[in-house]
Protein backbone atom coordinates (compact mmCIF):
# COMPACT_ATOMS: atom_id res chain seq x y z
CA UNK A 1 0.00 0.00 0.00
CA UNK A 2 1.59 3.13 -1.32
CA UNK A 3 0.74 5.97 1.42
CA UNK A 4 -1.34 8.71 -0.71
CA UNK A 5 0.71 12.10 -1.19
CA UNK A 6 -0.60 14.80 1.06
CA UNK A 7 -0.12 18.76 0.55
CA UNK A 8 1.27 20.53 3.21
CA UNK A 9 -2.09 22.36 4.59
CA UNK A 10 -3.15 18.32 4.46
CA UNK A 11 -0.14 17.36 6.28
CA UNK A 12 -1.05 19.63 9.59
CA UNK A 13 -4.58 18.38 9.59
CA UNK A 14 -3.96 14.89 9.77
CA UNK A 15 -1.18 15.64 12.00
CA UNK A 16 -4.00 16.75 14.67
CA UNK A 17 -6.11 14.30 14.21
CA UNK A 18 -3.17 11.33 14.57
CA UNK A 19 -2.71 13.22 17.79
CA UNK A 20 -6.04 12.61 18.83
CA UNK A 21 -6.20 8.91 17.76
CA UNK A 22 -2.87 8.57 19.35
CA UNK A 23 -4.58 9.94 22.82
CA UNK A 24 -7.86 7.59 22.06
CA UNK A 25 -5.21 4.49 21.72
CA UNK A 26 -3.40 4.82 24.78
CA UNK A 27 -6.40 5.81 26.69
CA UNK A 28 -7.70 2.46 25.40
CA UNK A 29 -4.60 0.48 25.84
CA UNK A 30 -4.47 1.58 29.78
CA UNK A 31 -7.80 0.44 30.33
CA UNK A 32 -7.16 -3.12 28.82
CA UNK A 33 -3.98 -2.64 31.26
CA UNK A 34 -5.91 -2.04 34.25
CA UNK A 35 -7.95 -5.42 33.26
CA UNK A 36 -5.13 -7.54 32.72
CA UNK A 37 -4.02 -6.71 36.19
CA UNK A 38 -7.05 -6.47 37.93
CA UNK A 39 -7.81 -10.24 36.80
CA UNK A 40 -4.75 -12.17 38.10
CA UNK A 41 -4.27 -9.58 41.37
CA UNK A 42 -7.22 -9.04 42.96
CA UNK A 43 -9.02 -12.61 44.17
CA UNK A 44 -10.43 -11.21 47.54
CA UNK A 45 -14.27 -9.73 47.65
CA UNK A 46 -14.22 -10.09 51.28
CA UNK A 47 -13.79 -6.29 51.61
CA UNK A 48 -14.31 -3.60 49.14
CA UNK A 49 -10.86 -1.91 49.47
CA UNK A 50 -7.23 -3.29 48.13
CA UNK A 51 -5.27 -5.11 50.29
CA UNK A 52 -1.31 -3.74 51.01
CA UNK A 53 -0.55 -7.70 48.94
CA UNK A 54 -3.27 -6.70 46.25
CA UNK A 55 -1.73 -3.03 45.76
CA UNK A 56 1.75 -4.49 45.62
CA UNK A 57 0.85 -7.25 42.94
CA UNK A 58 -0.85 -3.85 40.20
CA UNK A 59 2.10 -1.76 40.56
CA UNK A 60 4.48 -4.91 39.72
CA UNK A 61 2.15 -5.95 37.16
CA UNK A 62 1.85 -2.22 35.88
CA UNK A 63 5.92 -2.16 35.36
CA UNK A 64 6.36 -5.68 34.17
CA UNK A 65 3.28 -4.74 30.98
CA UNK A 66 5.04 -1.01 30.79
CA UNK A 67 8.63 -2.67 30.97
CA UNK A 68 7.07 -5.34 27.98
CA UNK A 69 5.55 -3.09 26.00
CA UNK A 70 8.44 -0.90 25.67
CA UNK A 71 10.56 -3.87 24.50
CA UNK A 72 8.20 -5.11 21.80
CA UNK A 73 7.75 -1.89 20.71
CA UNK A 74 11.67 -1.16 20.03
CA UNK A 75 11.79 -4.81 18.48
CA UNK A 76 8.44 -3.54 16.26
CA UNK A 77 10.19 -1.17 14.99
CA UNK A 78 13.10 -2.47 14.14
CA UNK A 79 11.70 -5.51 12.34
CA UNK A 80 9.39 -3.09 10.15
CA UNK A 81 12.41 -1.68 9.24
CA UNK A 82 14.00 -4.56 7.89
CA UNK A 83 10.73 -5.84 6.63
CA UNK A 84 10.65 -2.74 4.30
CA UNK A 85 14.03 -2.13 3.32
CA UNK A 86 13.51 -6.03 2.14
CA UNK A 87 10.61 -4.79 -0.27
CA UNK A 88 7.64 -6.93 1.33
CA UNK A 89 5.53 -4.41 1.93
CA UNK A 90 4.05 -3.41 5.27
CA UNK A 91 1.01 -4.47 5.82
CA UNK B 1 -6.51 11.33 32.54
CA UNK B 2 -4.07 13.88 33.27
CA UNK B 3 -0.82 12.71 32.32
CA UNK B 4 -2.17 12.40 28.39
CA UNK B 5 -4.10 16.17 27.96
CA UNK B 6 -1.07 18.15 28.94
CA UNK B 7 -1.44 21.63 27.32
CA UNK B 8 -4.99 22.37 25.85
CA UNK B 9 -5.37 24.43 23.24
CA UNK B 10 -7.40 27.42 23.39
CA UNK B 11 -10.18 27.24 21.33
CA UNK B 12 -11.24 23.92 20.07
CA UNK B 13 -13.56 23.87 17.06
CA UNK B 14 -17.14 22.30 17.37
CA UNK B 15 -15.11 19.21 15.54
CA UNK B 16 -12.82 19.42 18.60
CA UNK B 17 -14.78 20.00 21.24
CA UNK B 18 -17.47 16.80 19.74
CA UNK B 19 -13.88 14.64 19.57
CA UNK B 20 -13.21 14.98 22.98
CA UNK B 21 -17.17 14.42 24.02
CA UNK B 22 -16.42 11.47 21.97
CA UNK B 23 -13.33 9.93 23.29
CA UNK B 24 -14.54 10.46 27.13
CA UNK B 25 -17.64 8.46 25.78
CA UNK B 26 -15.63 5.63 24.15
CA UNK B 27 -13.20 5.73 27.51
CA UNK B 28 -16.03 5.07 30.02
CA UNK B 29 -17.87 2.66 27.70
CA UNK B 30 -14.42 0.63 27.53
CA UNK B 31 -14.12 0.93 31.24
CA UNK B 32 -17.43 -0.06 32.45
CA UNK B 33 -17.25 -3.13 29.46
CA UNK B 34 -14.12 -4.45 31.24
CA UNK B 35 -15.38 -3.89 34.32
CA UNK B 36 -18.41 -5.89 33.99
CA UNK B 37 -16.44 -8.89 32.22
CA UNK B 38 -13.98 -9.04 34.90
CA UNK B 39 -16.77 -8.84 37.94
CA UNK B 40 -19.12 -10.91 36.37
CA UNK B 41 -16.69 -13.78 35.71
CA UNK B 42 -15.39 -13.52 39.38
CA UNK B 43 -18.28 -13.05 40.90
CA UNK B 44 -21.16 -14.89 39.00
CA UNK B 45 -19.98 -16.96 36.00
CA UNK B 46 -17.64 -19.21 38.01
CA UNK B 47 -20.27 -20.89 40.23
CA UNK B 48 -23.07 -20.83 37.39
CA UNK B 49 -21.92 -23.22 34.51
CA UNK B 50 -25.81 -23.66 33.90
CA UNK B 51 -27.09 -20.73 35.11
CA UNK B 52 -30.01 -22.24 36.92
CA UNK B 53 -31.62 -19.41 38.43
CA UNK B 54 -31.51 -15.86 36.65
CA UNK B 55 -31.71 -13.91 39.67
CA UNK B 56 -28.35 -12.69 41.49
CA UNK B 57 -28.18 -14.65 45.24
CA UNK B 58 -27.04 -12.30 47.97
CA UNK B 59 -22.95 -13.29 47.66
CA UNK B 60 -23.02 -12.42 44.00
CA UNK B 61 -24.38 -9.12 44.42
CA UNK B 62 -22.27 -8.71 47.75
CA UNK B 63 -19.38 -10.04 45.49
CA UNK B 64 -20.39 -7.29 42.56
CA UNK B 65 -20.57 -4.41 44.69
CA UNK B 66 -17.02 -5.01 46.45
CA UNK B 67 -15.58 -5.90 42.53
CA UNK B 68 -17.01 -2.30 40.72
CA UNK B 69 -15.39 -0.56 44.26
CA UNK B 70 -11.77 -2.35 43.64
CA UNK B 71 -11.79 -2.49 39.84
CA UNK B 72 -12.08 1.66 40.14
CA UNK B 73 -9.70 1.34 42.76
CA UNK B 74 -7.00 -0.60 40.58
CA UNK B 75 -7.81 2.00 38.11
CA UNK B 76 -6.41 4.83 40.23
CA UNK B 77 -3.64 3.07 41.57
CA UNK B 78 -2.86 2.42 38.07
CA UNK B 79 -3.36 5.96 36.70
CA UNK B 80 -1.31 7.22 39.47
CA UNK B 81 1.73 4.75 38.56
CA UNK B 82 1.05 5.61 34.81
CA UNK B 83 1.42 9.71 35.40
CA UNK B 84 4.45 8.59 37.81
CA UNK B 85 6.30 6.46 34.37
CA UNK B 86 5.38 9.88 32.75
CA UNK B 87 6.53 12.04 34.52
CA UNK B 88 10.28 9.99 34.31
CA UNK B 89 9.84 10.81 30.77
CA UNK B 90 9.09 7.25 29.86
CA UNK B 91 6.02 8.23 27.80
CA UNK B 92 3.15 6.53 26.90
CA UNK B 93 3.85 2.94 27.27
CA UNK B 94 6.26 2.81 24.78
CA UNK B 95 4.60 4.09 21.53
CA UNK C 1 -10.09 16.17 31.32
CA UNK C 2 -12.58 19.41 31.76
CA UNK C 3 -15.34 18.90 29.38
CA UNK C 4 -15.62 21.36 26.72
CA UNK C 5 -18.03 24.11 27.31
CA UNK C 6 -20.69 23.58 24.20
CA UNK C 7 -22.76 26.47 23.14
CA UNK C 8 -26.79 25.27 22.54
CA UNK C 9 -26.81 24.27 19.35
CA UNK C 10 -23.75 22.35 19.72
CA UNK C 11 -25.39 20.82 22.76
CA UNK C 12 -28.54 19.95 20.62
CA UNK C 13 -26.58 18.16 17.44
CA UNK C 14 -24.50 16.52 20.05
CA UNK C 15 -27.17 14.85 22.19
CA UNK C 16 -28.73 13.41 18.85
CA UNK C 17 -24.83 12.00 18.24
CA UNK C 18 -24.85 10.61 21.52
CA UNK C 19 -28.04 8.95 21.03
CA UNK C 20 -26.73 7.02 17.94
CA UNK C 21 -23.97 6.45 19.82
CA UNK C 22 -25.79 4.88 22.69
CA UNK C 23 -28.31 2.34 20.60
CA UNK C 24 -24.35 1.51 18.36
CA UNK C 25 -23.17 0.24 21.86
CA UNK C 26 -26.04 -1.41 22.89
CA UNK C 27 -26.24 -3.28 20.41
CA UNK C 28 -22.87 -4.69 19.86
CA UNK C 29 -23.26 -5.32 23.83
CA UNK C 30 -26.63 -7.50 22.87
CA UNK C 31 -24.63 -9.40 20.17
CA UNK C 32 -21.29 -9.65 23.00
CA UNK C 33 -24.05 -11.14 25.27
CA UNK C 34 -25.67 -13.80 22.71
CA UNK C 35 -22.21 -15.03 22.64
CA UNK C 36 -21.55 -15.48 26.53
CA UNK C 37 -25.10 -17.17 27.02
CA UNK C 38 -24.07 -19.79 23.68
CA UNK C 39 -21.09 -20.88 24.59
CA UNK C 40 -21.82 -22.31 28.40
CA UNK C 41 -25.49 -23.18 27.17
CA UNK C 42 -25.19 -24.57 23.70
CA UNK C 43 -22.98 -27.32 23.14
CA UNK C 44 -24.62 -30.37 21.34
CA UNK C 45 -24.20 -30.18 17.64
CA UNK C 46 -26.37 -33.67 17.24
CA UNK C 47 -29.26 -31.39 16.02
CA UNK C 48 -29.47 -28.42 14.46
CA UNK C 49 -32.29 -26.88 16.97
CA UNK C 50 -32.27 -25.68 20.07
CA UNK C 51 -32.89 -28.43 23.03
CA UNK C 52 -35.52 -27.32 25.68
CA UNK C 53 -32.64 -27.67 28.03
CA UNK C 54 -30.84 -25.24 25.91
CA UNK C 55 -33.42 -22.68 26.20
CA UNK C 56 -33.98 -22.43 29.45
CA UNK C 57 -30.34 -22.25 30.14
CA UNK C 58 -30.13 -19.36 27.46
CA UNK C 59 -33.16 -17.38 29.05
CA UNK C 60 -31.84 -17.86 32.91
CA UNK C 61 -28.15 -16.63 31.26
CA UNK C 62 -29.95 -13.57 29.61
CA UNK C 63 -31.50 -12.64 33.22
CA UNK C 64 -28.21 -13.29 35.72
CA UNK C 65 -26.32 -10.87 32.77
CA UNK C 66 -29.26 -8.42 32.95
CA UNK C 67 -29.66 -8.19 36.55
CA UNK C 68 -25.59 -8.26 36.86
CA UNK C 69 -25.33 -6.10 34.83
CA UNK C 70 -27.92 -3.49 36.15
CA UNK C 71 -26.33 -3.91 39.68
CA UNK C 72 -22.83 -2.99 38.20
CA UNK C 73 -23.95 0.15 36.59
CA UNK C 74 -25.71 1.60 39.40
CA UNK C 75 -22.61 0.69 41.71
CA UNK C 76 -20.44 2.23 39.07
CA UNK C 77 -22.56 5.52 38.83
CA UNK C 78 -22.09 5.56 42.83
CA UNK C 79 -18.39 5.07 42.85
CA UNK C 80 -17.39 7.36 40.07
CA UNK C 81 -19.90 10.24 41.92
CA UNK C 82 -17.59 9.47 44.81
CA UNK C 83 -13.95 9.51 43.28
CA UNK C 84 -15.15 12.95 41.00
CA UNK C 85 -16.04 14.44 44.01
CA UNK C 86 -12.94 13.36 45.48
CA UNK C 87 -10.83 15.49 43.33
CA UNK C 88 -9.33 12.83 41.76
CA UNK C 89 -11.04 13.43 38.21
CA UNK C 90 -12.65 11.13 35.86
CA UNK C 91 -10.36 8.86 33.66
CA UNK D 1 -33.91 -4.92 16.16
CA UNK D 2 -37.33 -3.24 16.88
CA UNK D 3 -37.14 -2.92 20.55
CA UNK D 4 -34.53 -0.12 20.39
CA UNK D 5 -35.84 1.99 17.55
CA UNK D 6 -38.93 2.91 18.92
CA UNK D 7 -40.18 5.87 17.14
CA UNK D 8 -38.63 6.74 13.78
CA UNK D 9 -37.80 10.01 13.01
CA UNK D 10 -39.62 11.34 9.68
CA UNK D 11 -36.97 12.87 7.64
CA UNK D 12 -33.48 11.73 8.54
CA UNK D 13 -30.33 13.75 6.68
CA UNK D 14 -28.23 12.16 4.33
CA UNK D 15 -25.46 11.66 7.21
CA UNK D 16 -28.33 10.17 9.41
CA UNK D 17 -29.52 7.77 6.94
CA UNK D 18 -25.71 6.87 6.55
CA UNK D 19 -25.10 6.54 10.48
CA UNK D 20 -28.13 4.26 10.19
CA UNK D 21 -26.46 1.84 7.25
CA UNK D 22 -22.73 1.63 9.34
CA UNK D 23 -24.40 0.36 12.28
CA UNK D 24 -26.40 -2.12 10.23
CA UNK D 25 -23.06 -3.01 8.86
CA UNK D 26 -21.42 -3.00 11.98
CA UNK D 27 -23.89 -5.14 13.54
CA UNK D 28 -23.78 -7.51 10.96
CA UNK D 29 -20.26 -7.79 11.44
CA UNK D 30 -20.13 -8.17 14.88
CA UNK D 31 -22.75 -10.77 15.19
CA UNK D 32 -20.91 -12.28 12.26
CA UNK D 33 -17.63 -12.40 13.87
CA UNK D 34 -18.65 -13.92 17.48
CA UNK D 35 -20.43 -16.55 15.61
CA UNK D 36 -17.41 -17.57 13.76
CA UNK D 37 -15.20 -17.76 17.00
CA UNK D 38 -17.93 -19.61 18.82
CA UNK D 39 -18.22 -22.54 16.12
CA UNK D 40 -14.69 -23.06 14.99
CA UNK D 41 -13.56 -22.87 18.80
CA UNK D 42 -16.64 -25.51 19.56
CA UNK D 43 -16.54 -27.35 16.00
CA UNK D 44 -12.57 -27.31 14.70
CA UNK D 45 -10.14 -25.61 17.08
CA UNK D 46 -11.23 -28.29 19.97
CA UNK D 47 -9.71 -31.36 18.28
CA UNK D 48 -7.17 -29.12 16.22
CA UNK D 49 -4.38 -28.57 18.11
CA UNK D 50 -1.62 -29.39 15.33
CA UNK D 51 -3.38 -28.83 12.57
CA UNK D 52 -2.46 -31.35 10.39
CA UNK D 53 -4.62 -31.13 7.79
CA UNK D 54 -6.18 -27.98 6.21
CA UNK D 55 -10.00 -29.13 4.87
CA UNK D 56 -12.73 -29.63 7.35
CA UNK D 57 -13.50 -33.37 7.76
CA UNK D 58 -17.41 -34.01 7.21
CA UNK D 59 -17.81 -34.18 11.25
CA UNK D 60 -16.34 -30.27 11.29
CA UNK D 61 -18.62 -29.45 8.47
CA UNK D 62 -22.10 -30.76 9.60
CA UNK D 63 -21.16 -29.56 13.04
CA UNK D 64 -20.25 -25.37 11.20
CA UNK D 65 -23.89 -26.07 9.72
CA UNK D 66 -25.42 -26.94 12.83
CA UNK D 67 -23.60 -24.31 14.94
CA UNK D 68 -24.63 -21.80 12.71
CA UNK D 69 -28.52 -22.33 13.32
CA UNK D 70 -28.23 -22.56 16.82
CA UNK D 71 -26.24 -19.63 17.74
CA UNK D 72 -28.86 -17.81 15.04
CA UNK D 73 -31.87 -19.26 17.21
CA UNK D 74 -29.58 -18.17 20.45
CA UNK D 75 -30.06 -14.94 19.18
CA UNK D 76 -33.48 -14.96 18.18
CA UNK D 77 -34.35 -16.11 21.62
CA UNK D 78 -33.06 -13.45 23.49
CA UNK D 79 -33.58 -10.79 21.24
CA UNK D 80 -37.34 -11.98 22.52
CA UNK D 81 -35.85 -11.73 25.92
CA UNK D 82 -34.21 -8.57 25.66
CA UNK D 83 -37.77 -7.41 23.90
CA UNK D 84 -39.74 -8.73 27.02
CA UNK D 85 -37.41 -7.02 29.44
CA UNK D 86 -37.41 -3.34 27.73
CA UNK D 87 -41.00 -3.71 27.83
CA UNK D 88 -41.30 -3.89 31.56
CA UNK D 89 -39.32 -1.00 31.76
CA UNK D 90 -36.04 -2.18 32.94
CA UNK D 91 -34.67 -0.22 29.58
CA UNK D 92 -31.47 -1.16 27.93
CA UNK D 93 -29.35 -3.31 29.70
CA UNK D 94 -28.85 -1.26 33.54
CA UNK D 95 -27.00 1.63 31.21
CA UNK E 1 -35.32 -1.84 11.43
CA UNK E 2 -36.53 -0.45 8.27
CA UNK E 3 -33.66 0.80 5.48
CA UNK E 4 -33.66 4.51 4.94
CA UNK E 5 -33.91 5.18 1.38
CA UNK E 6 -30.84 6.58 -0.20
CA UNK E 7 -31.61 8.86 -3.69
CA UNK E 8 -29.13 7.60 -6.21
CA UNK E 9 -25.97 9.76 -5.57
CA UNK E 10 -26.40 8.70 -2.35
CA UNK E 11 -26.50 5.09 -2.58
CA UNK E 12 -23.35 5.92 -4.94
CA UNK E 13 -21.49 7.76 -1.92
CA UNK E 14 -22.24 4.81 0.21
CA UNK E 15 -20.98 2.20 -1.84
CA UNK E 16 -17.75 3.81 -1.76
CA UNK E 17 -17.98 4.17 1.98
CA UNK E 18 -18.87 0.32 2.54
CA UNK E 19 -15.59 -0.56 0.01
CA UNK E 20 -13.57 1.18 2.42
CA UNK E 21 -15.37 -0.52 5.54
CA UNK E 22 -15.01 -3.57 4.34
CA UNK E 23 -11.38 -3.45 2.72
CA UNK E 24 -11.18 -2.34 7.03
CA UNK E 25 -12.80 -4.95 7.90
CA UNK E 26 -11.01 -7.92 6.04
CA UNK E 27 -7.66 -6.75 6.89
CA UNK E 28 -8.72 -6.65 11.01
CA UNK E 29 -10.13 -9.97 10.10
CA UNK E 30 -6.57 -10.63 8.61
CA UNK E 31 -4.69 -9.60 12.24
CA UNK E 32 -6.67 -11.63 14.23
CA UNK E 33 -6.27 -14.74 12.31
CA UNK E 34 -2.76 -14.52 12.40
CA UNK E 35 -3.20 -14.12 16.23
CA UNK E 36 -5.35 -16.62 16.05
CA UNK E 37 -2.79 -19.18 14.57
CA UNK E 38 0.00 -18.01 15.90
CA UNK E 39 -1.01 -19.38 19.73
CA UNK E 40 -1.41 -22.47 19.04
CA UNK E 41 1.49 -23.36 16.68
CA UNK E 42 4.07 -21.32 17.42
CA UNK E 43 5.11 -22.04 20.84
CA UNK E 44 9.22 -22.35 20.79
CA UNK E 45 11.25 -19.26 21.12
CA UNK E 46 15.11 -20.97 21.39
CA UNK E 47 15.05 -19.69 17.50
CA UNK E 48 14.12 -16.17 16.38
CA UNK E 49 13.00 -18.14 12.82
CA UNK E 50 10.12 -19.90 12.67
CA UNK E 51 11.05 -23.78 12.53
CA UNK E 52 9.21 -25.95 9.47
CA UNK E 53 7.20 -27.78 11.80
CA UNK E 54 5.45 -24.27 13.07
CA UNK E 55 5.46 -23.00 9.33
CA UNK E 56 3.43 -26.32 8.52
CA UNK E 57 1.10 -25.28 11.25
CA UNK E 58 0.58 -22.21 10.13
CA UNK E 59 -0.04 -22.99 6.85
CA UNK E 60 -2.62 -25.77 7.62
CA UNK E 61 -4.25 -23.59 10.01
CA UNK E 62 -5.02 -20.62 7.76
CA UNK E 63 -6.69 -23.32 6.01
CA UNK E 64 -9.01 -24.87 8.07
CA UNK E 65 -9.59 -21.17 9.08
CA UNK E 66 -10.55 -20.12 5.52
CA UNK E 67 -12.73 -23.04 4.57
CA UNK E 68 -14.14 -22.89 7.84
CA UNK E 69 -15.53 -19.06 7.62
CA UNK E 70 -16.46 -19.68 3.57
CA UNK E 71 -18.73 -22.10 5.01
CA UNK E 72 -19.77 -20.39 7.55
CA UNK E 73 -20.74 -17.29 5.76
CA UNK E 74 -22.66 -19.42 3.37
CA UNK E 75 -24.74 -21.17 6.04
CA UNK E 76 -25.54 -17.44 7.74
CA UNK E 77 -26.69 -16.16 4.27
CA UNK E 78 -28.87 -19.31 3.79
CA UNK E 79 -30.32 -18.93 7.39
CA UNK E 80 -30.71 -14.98 7.49
CA UNK E 81 -32.65 -15.51 4.10
CA UNK E 82 -34.86 -17.47 6.18
CA UNK E 83 -35.09 -15.60 8.90
CA UNK E 84 -35.78 -12.34 7.14
CA UNK E 85 -38.55 -14.22 4.96
CA UNK E 86 -40.42 -15.09 8.31
CA UNK E 87 -40.65 -11.76 8.80
CA UNK E 88 -38.89 -12.48 11.80
CA UNK E 89 -36.67 -9.12 11.10
CA UNK E 90 -32.94 -9.06 10.70
CA UNK E 91 -31.13 -7.57 13.76
CA UNK F 1 -1.42 -5.44 1.59
CA UNK F 2 -1.41 -5.29 -2.06
CA UNK F 3 -4.30 -8.78 -2.22
CA UNK F 4 -6.69 -6.14 -1.14
CA UNK F 5 -5.44 -2.65 -2.72
CA UNK F 6 -6.12 -3.93 -6.04
CA UNK F 7 -6.38 -1.55 -8.88
CA UNK F 8 -6.04 2.57 -7.35
CA UNK F 9 -7.87 5.47 -8.09
CA UNK F 10 -5.96 8.30 -9.93
CA UNK F 11 -7.06 11.10 -7.70
CA UNK F 12 -8.29 10.50 -4.14
CA UNK F 13 -10.29 13.60 -2.19
CA UNK F 14 -8.62 14.73 1.11
CA UNK F 15 -11.03 12.58 2.76
CA UNK F 16 -10.43 9.68 0.88
CA UNK F 17 -7.13 10.12 1.40
CA UNK F 18 -7.49 10.73 4.91
CA UNK F 19 -9.40 7.22 5.55
CA UNK F 20 -6.49 5.49 4.11
CA UNK F 21 -4.08 7.05 6.39
CA UNK F 22 -6.36 6.31 9.40
CA UNK F 23 -6.54 2.40 8.15
CA UNK F 24 -2.99 1.90 7.61
CA UNK F 25 -2.80 3.79 11.79
CA UNK F 26 -5.66 1.07 12.89
CA UNK F 27 -4.16 -1.67 11.17
CA UNK F 28 -0.66 -1.23 12.74
CA UNK F 29 -2.12 -0.45 16.31
CA UNK F 30 -4.13 -3.85 15.75
CA UNK F 31 -1.46 -5.90 14.39
CA UNK F 32 0.35 -4.17 17.35
CA UNK F 33 -2.34 -4.74 19.73
CA UNK F 34 -2.41 -8.49 18.70
CA UNK F 35 1.34 -8.97 19.27
CA UNK F 36 1.56 -7.94 22.39
CA UNK F 37 -1.20 -9.84 23.58
CA UNK F 38 0.49 -13.37 22.29
CA UNK F 39 3.95 -12.50 22.93
CA UNK F 40 3.27 -11.10 26.74
CA UNK F 41 1.42 -14.16 27.66
CA UNK F 42 4.05 -16.86 25.99
CA UNK F 43 7.11 -15.24 27.41
CA UNK F 44 5.89 -13.41 30.59
CA UNK F 45 2.49 -14.30 32.33
CA UNK F 46 2.81 -17.95 31.78
CA UNK F 47 5.45 -17.56 34.52
CA UNK F 48 4.34 -14.46 36.62
CA UNK F 49 1.09 -15.32 38.70
CA UNK F 50 1.88 -13.05 41.28
CA UNK F 51 3.75 -10.39 39.84
CA UNK F 52 6.98 -10.65 42.39
CA UNK F 53 8.96 -8.01 40.03
CA UNK F 54 8.49 -5.26 37.81
CA UNK F 55 11.84 -5.25 36.01
CA UNK F 56 11.78 -8.33 33.06
CA UNK F 57 14.42 -10.76 33.62
CA UNK F 58 17.21 -12.22 31.01
CA UNK F 59 14.64 -14.85 29.82
CA UNK F 60 11.40 -13.49 29.39
CA UNK F 61 13.80 -10.45 27.26
CA UNK F 62 15.20 -12.81 24.79
CA UNK F 63 11.78 -14.54 25.00
CA UNK F 64 10.38 -10.93 23.81
CA UNK F 65 12.64 -10.61 21.00
CA UNK F 66 12.00 -13.82 19.81
CA UNK F 67 8.83 -13.86 20.10
CA UNK F 68 8.34 -10.61 17.76
CA UNK F 69 10.39 -11.80 15.23
CA UNK F 70 8.26 -14.90 15.07
CA UNK F 71 5.00 -13.23 15.13
CA UNK F 72 6.23 -10.90 12.35
CA UNK F 73 6.93 -13.81 10.21
CA UNK F 74 4.29 -15.59 10.70
CA UNK F 75 2.26 -12.33 9.56
CA UNK F 76 4.18 -12.39 6.22
CA UNK F 77 3.86 -16.36 5.82
CA UNK F 78 0.44 -15.75 6.23
CA UNK F 79 -0.14 -13.14 3.50
CA UNK F 80 1.43 -15.16 1.58
CA UNK F 81 -1.40 -17.67 2.29
CA UNK F 82 -3.71 -15.42 1.59
CA UNK F 83 -2.59 -13.58 -1.60
CA UNK F 84 -2.55 -17.12 -3.27
CA UNK F 85 -6.08 -18.01 -1.91
CA UNK F 86 -6.83 -14.42 -3.51
CA UNK F 87 -5.37 -15.32 -6.56
CA UNK F 88 -7.56 -18.87 -6.86
CA UNK F 89 -10.32 -16.68 -6.86
CA UNK F 90 -11.24 -17.18 -3.01
CA UNK F 91 -12.31 -13.94 -2.50
CA UNK F 92 -11.30 -12.50 1.09
CA UNK F 93 -11.84 -15.18 3.37
CA UNK F 94 -15.66 -15.67 2.41
CA UNK F 95 -17.09 -12.63 2.94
Amino acid sequence: MNAPNLTQAEQQEYQQRMERKSIQMAILQFSRLTQQCFEPCVEDFTSKTLGSREEACLTKCFEKFHNGQTRIAQRFQENMAVITNNGQGGF
Amino acid sequence: MSFIFGGQRPQPSKDEKFAMLDMEFETSTDIFTRMMGSCMKKCVLQNNKNFVEGELNKGESVCLDRCVAKFLASQQLMQKKMEEASKNGGGMMGM
